[in-house]
């Protein structure tokens, strides 16, 4: 995760204007491969965002692994870059790390991260689900 | 009394003109900004005159006691209500309406009942009738509407029946800005004794709020919304309906004989304001609409018509924009979607250009299911905007618009 | 972080030495006056970072957020409570108690339970439980007291039964000053399961509140007598029963999902904060919490004891006195009577001298029947007042008996 | 009315310190006639005020009557200034005519004319009695 972390800080910080800071994190977003149709439902949607986010957790081998999508594209962006963080961890790992890669990326004060692009909602569940997978061993 | 010149009112709120960055405040319809005025009159209550209020033997609590009554006055001749009785001081438009559901609404609504309510209400003019509903056995029924999102006043008589007990609606739309005719809709009921609630969150920034000449029975606000201090709010209640309403919260100061055990609440409207109050929220809101009549509600109106002209013109020329309600706005309120884009996007766009609106479903479900989106963007403006904020406005939404369908 | 001198911090209150007229001040429990820190938190948030919070998309909507949220957790460390989640913002103590009498009461009790009340509440915390009784065929009982206007726990352990669903007391006495061993009598009801609400209005300006050490279930308190704004309240509410509450207000911020026809409520306690709250006023009272913190609240403890010690030694040389609740109090406020002399009619001549204090029932009607009294006369004293103010007092006093008794 | 409020007026003028003023004004309260006992009931008893004040109205000959008490010295010389004022007058005149004799002798700011003394409340029942009295008629 750490290290995950500096890469996209570093990728960030040779951007500087907002469009292509946005550009790079829309096409994060688009790299991301899409979530099936089957898997954007009710019971994976997120409550609270304003634009729809779904998440998907799955557990394996000691590792946790997300997949998520949104119908926003700069949301979208921001649900990539929380995957590329957290998916391949181990429940310990999410649990003990803060990262605040937001606040680095210059992007922080922007993205208002709040209810509105569903950030911490999306990370409080990502940490929930790693809760509860070290409960369940 | 001071007479300002509309133009410069933007000079006026500290908050506008703050710091460096400048900022196009576009997101009025969720809060408006305060004048120093506003700002000053809490300060200078606290600084020069602080004390709790109505039963108080002292000098200091007689004069506080004496503002916090003086802005009923002030609210009432704002408003045009008969008596100063007939206002209720709340914590906010929210709260007014919670209050009339409970202790008006419980009275009158039995088991099968009808609460008629239009369908595009805000969530806080929609929940509260809900659950007097579903706690009463009863049910609310839509007004039926008119394409352009008014009232469709000839189908709404034809659902009419004894059941319908209480109708509810809005006065000025919190996403379209569009007006309800009021005086008419209550000229119906009035016929058959059935009360109706107007929602009025939205109108005192925009348009002059008469309740006498709308007629209707009930009538709130919040004060932030009118450029007044957070936490206060204003409920209306024309003098016969006050008398039939029992008390909403319990406690101090609305209790005039203070036997416990069959205790006699104050007159209205102490008895609807158990605790103590907002005092010095309430003191701030009476400066904010002292500021609104110095500036001059007409000038308001008629300079508003102007920003919503202009806007709309602008808008119209951009042709993916789909704009919701149409051209008759009594407010400059502005919803919209753009073909193929993210509402979010766009919101969160035009806050990285300094540029505030909102996104989502603005509190108002209803009508997002009613026009089959699932949120939009909503531009908002108050009298101290200009014609170049909207200039500015535009070339940025229209530069987000190209950095989007990239 | 500032450290104050405490024997200047009169000087930082300026309402307490605005003018010529000397005023002493002494009438803190009916509220308290504001530092100036409080009065400028409030102006630099309208001046500098104003807007509605929770569901802006824009920068200075979610600096706001931060600022209201930041003090949620500002007021979670004063009170020591575990979690940000258990405090709720309200409008003061009065909405609280009404909060949980609605929210929670009327979930647990039922017909021909009892709920257990202190008989020397204040009516803000005595109505609500009568109206929730009435409304669900339940009684309230009084909880035995000792001499000394506290609760006799031995006493208080006879009368419980199964029928017992919850548990209402004061911290602090808004008339004596006294305060009650909350740790003692919840210890009684945690055994069994049954919660204990605590009504701490009076006691966040004078003793040190730890609501994981009292062990209550609920607990709450008014801004405005703790230094703060007015139209400000906090209600604790422990982890286990704050999800047992349905919603009080029902409005805007507190769906999250917004179906209308089964609507699923936010998280505590945005659940309970239905509407637009009072932003302003709970960022001034996060300012005014951090104020007693730099100050001191053990050291204001300790001052408050040398000017309870020193009042109570002066009054005690006016033969006629009578004054109420004894000794052992936990704050400055004394409430007395002289014999053969009207309380209002001492309240009226302290005022014309410029000494400001309170008589009457002081909205607690429940001890002026135990005291068998139609009223008396209250002075109250926070940590800004000097042990010179009462010496003055003291000689007005004797000067306006002995007007009275010519 | 407008008479005894003259009077009054003048009489309060040549006092200057609050003992003087509030001396003048209890004295008025102990020149006047005590309310018997019989009479102080409940049903006579004005609600919202600190201390007890207990009022009576009589009609007579197309004149409005009052007869007050007090259980505190200083209600009870207001209550008395009061009568004076009152007592005797058409309910037409009472109606008509709005006195402020109290911001007058110096004491409005003083007495804290709110509910804490009753004066407000008084009147009002007064004013009340007065209408009555008109429509009855
Ligand atoms: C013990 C007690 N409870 C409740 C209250 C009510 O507080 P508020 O009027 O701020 O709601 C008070 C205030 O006087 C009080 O002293
Ligand atoms: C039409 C309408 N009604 C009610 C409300 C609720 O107002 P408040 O949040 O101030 O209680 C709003 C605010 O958004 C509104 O626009």
């Amino acid at each position: 995760m750490e290290g995950e972390a500096k890469k996209i800080i570093s990728e960030f910080s040779f951007l500087s204007s907002w469009e292509e800071k946005y550009e790079h994190l829309i096409s994060m977003g688009q790299e991301m491969p899409q979530l099936d149709n089957s898997l954007k439902i009710e019971k994976n949607l997120l409550r609270g965002c304003q634009s729809k986010v779904w998440i998907v957790c799955k557990y394996n081998a000691g590792k946790l692994y997300f997949y998520a999508d949104s119908d926003a594209l700069i949301t979208r962006g921001i649900v990539a870059l929380v995957v590329r963080l957290y998916s391949g961890a181990t429940p310990q790992e999410i649990i003990n790390t803060k990262l605040n890669v937001f606040s680095k990326i210059g992007l922080q004060d922007h993205l208002s991260m709040n209810r509105v692009n569903g950030l911490n909602i999306m990370i409080q569940k990502i940490n929930r689900h790693a809760v509860k997978c070290l409960n369940d061993e | 009394m001071n007479n300002y010149d509309l133009e410069k009112t933007a000079n006026l709120f500290p908050c506008l003109s703050r710091g460096e960055e400048k900022m196009i405040y576009f997101d009025n319809a969720a809060t408006t900004q305060k004048p120093t005025v506003v700002i000053d009159s809490i300060a200078d209550f606290y600084t020069n005159g602080y004390s709790n209020i109505h039963r108080s033997a002292h000098n200091l609590g007689f004069r506080a006691t004496q503002r916090y009554e003086n802005s009923r006055g002030v609210i009432r001749q704002f408003i045009s209500a008969r008596e100063s009785d007939e206002i209720i001081f709340t914590s906010g438009a929210t709260e007014s309406i919670n209050l009339v559901a409970n202790s008006f609404g419980k009275n009158i609504v039995n088991k099968n009942d009808i609460i008629l309510v239009s369908e595009i209400e805000h969530h806080s003019n929609m929940l509260p009738w809900q659950q007097l509903a579903k706690e009463k056995g009863a049910k609310v029924k839509n007004i039926p509407l008119n394409k352009d999102l008014t009232i469709d006043v000839e189908s709404m008589k034809k659902v009419l029946n004894d059941s319908v007990k209480l109708v509810v609606v809005h006065h000025l739309s919190n996403v379209t800005g569009i007006m309800q005719d009021i005086k008419e809709i209550v000229g119906v009921f009035q016929e058959l004794g059935i009360p109706v609630f107007v929602d009025g969150a939205q109108a005192p920034a925009h348009i002059r709020v008469d309740v006498k000449d709308l007629n209707c029975d009930f009538y709130c606000f919040s004060g932030h919304k009118a450029f007044g201090p957070t936490g206060t709010g204003v409920l209306f209640v024309k003098e016969e309906f006050v008398k039939k309403m029992s008390p909403y919260k319990m406690g101090g100061q609305m209790v005039s004989r203070a036997s416990l055990i069959s205790p006699e609440w104050a007159d209205p409207p102490l008895k609807f304001e158990a605790g103590t109050p907002n005092i010095s929220g309430i003191i701030g809101l009476s400066a904010a609409i002292q500021f609104i009549e110095d500036v001059g509600m007409e000038k308001i109106t008629i300079y508003e018509k102007r920003l919503t002209e202009y806007m709309l013109e602008e808008l119209s020329q951009i042709p993916e924009l789909i704009i919701y309600g149409g051209q008759k706005k009594a407010a400059p309120i502005f919803s919209f979607n753009v073909d193929g884009v993210h509402h979010s996007d766009i919101s969160t766009l035009l806050s990285e250009n300094n540029i505030l609106v909102r996104s989502g479903h603005l509190c108002n479900q209803g009508l997002m299911n009613y026009l089959n989106i699932d949120g939009c963007v909503r531009v908002s403006l108050a009298f101290y905007n200009k014609l170049d904020e909207i200039d500015q406005f535009i070339v940025v939404l229209k530069k987000i618009l190209s950095f989007l369908n990239k």
